[in-house]
């Protein structure tokens, strides 16, 4: 077993990373760009070493200096969390030739689900269904057509080394076919400084229902069944679930059995997602695997009781998977939301700032993985994810109300979240009902709107704070600010100004 | 005792009295409610409006007041010269572009003495793993180019102004 | 189903019976008394009644101001938690005869099993093994010499009313007898306002292993496995786990049954506890029941996945157990700590006052019940219970180096607390064997004082706040406390008058 | 910098040096640490003492400072005038009882004029349902009692007092 890992990410991933590996008696080391001196992942580490400027590029995607610092710090293994290096072939590459075990697949392994073309023709050679089209990149426009009219309109084109929607077009008829291929390339090429692009059937109605599988260096191999991520914005999941109402469990097995004999086709180990669309009529394609641990990992975890982070490090460290397929049973249902600082009402404009006030929920069935603290900054150079709130209960219904109630008791103050907006979703009767697809947040853009019913309560409250709120402060926090006392109430009210 | 705080770009004027155990409010002259059992701690108001129990967790950051009623944020700013702002505001957006978050300058496909139109995109920013495009907000010539691709800028901070 | 609950308790219980019935759909009652006015549980409530003045028994003790709330909000039932009036059989009928539904056992189960003498002979019938001894109180003296001589001493006097240890003596020989009998008729005259003692075999190197039970108006009963408890203070448990160590599956089956069995006598309905002693050759004998849900209901909530508070409104509601005991299986291993305000070091001394910082443990498998927010007055009328930190992993291990971790990142300055101590039991290799009795904590006595190999450390870090700490944290708090910033400067450093 | 804390009844002396980057501390004239990567939050103070890395979570409460490393509390009292104190400890210890925390005084076995041995229960105050018995520090005579039965009382109120 490894005596010390280096994390080589920031936030609450870091710091999930970092609890694995602590209950396995391994040390950690954190590191840290400038502007995260001060981040929470830091204080859970054992040591903690800085690695570059600000900028993601100079800092967290800095190869060498992660390398340096796993060096320095003698570590014997890097976790990568998800994003950054996460499925960098190179990385990987580089962590092997350093004698130091990336805990993830191989890099061959990682180049080869890494590469959409690539590991959609490995998928078909082993039967699991994927999206009729070109089966390679062209720049044959009459390739393009002649597929296009095979499969029907709408089609899909997309970029080769594609992710986040970038590069991707629907094309309705064959009139518009041309022109976006042309987009497509620009796009592709700007994005992935790659311009590669194929064609595929658009797939109606689709939900995105992935499937967790465990690997190990033995070919032993297990799935721990799927997780329901249809709600997206912008291409980007935002709420998750497990079970998922679309799937029965004939569906449920075929699918668990295909992601297994994609991880094996592909000689993947680890931990590695396998997802699939699932169109209106209950066919399952086959999308693309994700070589890294999941931000939506902890549904899997708390309906099935496996430690999904314990395993990767167990696997990468040469251990047997000590699980058996028919050991694996999914109990109760688990919800997470990803706590984002945006604003959902202004579309999704990223809200970096201080986080003046916290307050987060506990108690029965609820799980939050957190990366803020009450005082902290959150940094305009990353992801906006600021935490998760997960939740557990017996079935889905029950998790709703949880996960609703719980949402009400999530409080940050000092920069915009999406709190309300996820609310607004859980709450809704299309959510409830179970029925709904990736487009869910483009087709209730209207009702998902801010109601503002409370706007009353707020300037009441706003009003009774400014009256009430100042001295009582003063007079509460006097033990640490006892000093300031005297020369305040020298001062006199100062709110006197602010009346009109 | 009168507040007025800016929401959503609109004022909103408050006028509280306090008569024994209650308050009397009455917003923009016309809604009035009856506030009884306040309770105000460090970051916890709470009251009863109309029979209604609500716990309003707050913070006080400078002029603006950050409050969360059950799942929803209010951020009201306190309006004192409210005239002098709504004056710059308008003239930043007829004549410049800058970004509503600090981040990264990628981009700024234009040079001075372009001439550009009306949603022209003059700068690209990216925070947060996302780009934001600022569009030009007339028709017009670029007059001055501040920052350089590749730097770190401010939010507000002006990048290209138009003559 | 009830429309409106009142929770006539305060602290962490009240806040779990809140979110239990919100998830039910159910509007709650909150009460408090006048010290609790800015009490946490408020914050979770939809209503709130003031029930009197801060001495218990003026307020949650009260049982005329309760029932007056529950009547002025139309409330139709009252949820006791535990504590308080929560197995007290006048309340119990009090609200019978009021019309509101008491969510626990009816007056007259909780009357028989509230006698020990009572509840003792109805388990002796059904069969299930008592402690040997006398079976109802005595004045003879000379009956208690003759029972103590056919058991063997040591024995143990108890009162019938007792709790908490009070009029409880281990009598070694018959020398001491008499002596030891008068001493507990006084004892238990002042404690409980009734003198009657009997005697039983004292058990050695006993443990303490309860049996949770959930029995429905239908005569439907299931069992939900045991819980240990032996790790106890001053007679209260401080840690709890389950599975017990000390249990096989056929005793863990024989166990349980007997418990059903209990309680089907006692014609108990709702949620109630068996417990048991354990002696070491493993054989168990009935204690007494516990009519209520206790502290350390949430380690068999996360073992067998059932909610134990929504399950008693439901049956107390007129519902029908939906559970079968073949459904109900143990999953993993949790483990619970109290946090209480209290000195361990001092003789677990009460420690009330105001909690000054604040920072709770989340994260996988990391559950927190808490009472408590950084701001708020830990009244000195209460029982010092501030939370309970539970967790759950997958095997014994694993949650032992999860709670101690955890324990670790459970922050609260201003007060006293035991949560050094409880990590010093969790790390201990006594409690990591699973080999321990209620003796536990006596007889470690010495092992678990505080080491305090850190003091230089805190010097050092209480040196460098004061160098450097309060401007500082001036300038940081600078947003809410603008106005401070200029009268502070002009004071200049106050740090001065500290040195020396 | 010299200071001096009182904690569990002893002094303590930490003389802080800042030299560069990094902190030279005697502790009590003796031991020596080297100290880097000083960082001070809100409420967090992190340190390395001789290359191990703490977290130390902190607040200040008068002349009282309440620090949490790992699962350890240490409260720290800056000394000022010790001598003062120290004196009325002693009086108090030698002539009084008193709860050492707020509760509610359940009984006080004893009268004005009575004779009373050392270990004697003087008063019982109940705080958090434990009954808190308070012995007398010495043989005497009660002077005076303050406070009634049923009443609520402070920490540190002289309950009995003897002559």
């Amino acid at each position: 077993m490894f005596k010390k890992i280096l994390i080589a990410n920031r936030g609450e991933i870091a710091i999930r990373v970092a609890k694995a590996c602590k209950e396995l008696g391994i040390s950690t080391v954190g590191v840290y760009s400038t502007i995260d001196k001060k981040s929470l992942h830091l204080r859970f580490m054992d040591e903690t070493v800085w690695i570059g400027d600000s900028p993601a590029i100079s800092s967290y995607l800095n190869i060498e200096a992660i390398l340096e610092a796993a060096k320095k710090t003698k570590a014997e293994a890097i976790h990568p969390g998800y994003g950054f290096l996460a499925e960098n072939e190179k990385f990987a590459k580089a962590c092997e030739d350093a004698g130091i075990s990336f805990i993830g697949p191989s890099s061959k392994a990682l180049s080869l689900v890494g590469d959409k073309v690539a590991s959609r023709n490995t998928v078909k050679k082993v039967g699991v269904p994927i999206i009729p089209g070109m089966h390679m990149t062209s720049t044959d426009i009459s390739l393009f057509k002649k597929t296009a009219e095979e499969t029907g309109y709408p089609v899909m084109i997309k970029a080769s080394m594609g992710g986040g929607g970038k590069g991707m077009r629907v094309v309705d008829n064959e009139k518009d076919l041309e022109k976006s291929i042309a987009i497509s390339q620009r796009e592709a090429l700007s994005s992935f400084g790659d311009d590669s692009i194929y064609l595929e059937k658009y797939i109606e109605e689709p939900r995105h229902i992935e499937f967790q599988v465990l690997r190990d260096n033995y070919g032993n191999c297990v799935h721990l069944f799927e997780r329901e991520c249809s709600i997206q914005r912008r291409h980007q999941k935002i709420i998750e679930e497990t079970p998922s109402p679309a799937l029965n469990d004939e569906l449920r097995i075929e699918m668990g059995e295909a992601a297994k004999k994609v991880i094996e086709a592909s000689d993947y180990t680890t931990a590695g997602t396998v997802e699939f669309l699932l169109d209106k009529n209950k066919k399952f394609y086959f999308l693309e695997v994700n070589a890294r641990i999941q931000v939506e990992h902890p549904i899997t975890e708390m309906v099935t009781g496996i430690d999904l982070v314990r395993q990767q490090i167990l696997i990468a460290s040469g251990k047997k998977l000590q699980l058996s397929q028919d050991q694996i049973k999914q109990n109760g249902h688990a919800i997470e939301t990803r706590i984002y600082a945006e604003d959902p009402d202004n579309n999704f404009i990223p809200s970096p700032g201080k986080i003046l006030f916290l307050s987060e929920p506990n108690g029965p069935g609820i799980r939050v993985d957190s990366g803020i603290y009450q005082g902290c900054d959150i940094p305009p150079h990353y992801d906006p994810i600021l935490s998760k709130l997960i939740v557990w209960s017996e079935n889905r219904n029950m998790s709703i109300v949880r996960i609703s109630e719980n949402l009400k008791m999530y409080i940050i103050l000092g920069i915009k979240t999406n709190i309300g907006y996820l609310k607004r979703i859980i709450d809704s009767k299309n959510f409830a009902s179970g029925d709904y697809d990736t487009h869910f947040i483009d087709e209730h853009k209207e009702s998902l709107l801010p109601k503002q019913e409370k706007l009353n309560i707020a300037l009441i409250a706003g009003a009774l704070n400014k009256s009430l709120g100042i001295n009582k402060r003063a007079k509460e926090y006097g033990s640490q600010y006892s000093q300031m006392t005297t020369p305040w109430q020298e001062i006199g009210k100062w709110e006197i100004c602010s009346l009109s | 005792m009168n507040y007025k705080f800016n929401f959503l770009e609109k004022t909103h004027k408050i006028n509280l009295e306090k008569a024994d155990d209650l308050f009397k409010v009455i917003i923009n002259d016309k809604q009035e409610y009856t506030i009884t059992d306040v309770e105000v701690e460090s970051n916890l108001i709470s009251f009863k409006a109309d029979d209604k129990t609500y716990n309003i967790y707050c913070f006080s950051d400078k002029d603006k007041t950050h409050l969360s009623i059950d799942e929803e944020n209010y951020t009201l700013e306190l309006e004192k010269d409210i005239t002098t702002k709504a004056k710059t505001g308008k003239q930043q957006k007829g004549n410049s572009v800058f970004p509503p978050m600090p981040g990264l300058l990628v981009k700024v496909p234009v040079s001075v003495g372009d001439k550009v139109k009306s949603g022209t995109t003059l700068a690209i920013v990216e925070a947060m793993k996302m780009q934001n495009e600022l569009p030009s907000p007339r028709d017009g010539i670029v007059k001055k180019i501040n920052g350089k691709e590749g730097e770190q800028v401010d939010a507000l901070q002006v990048i290209v102004e138009l003559e």
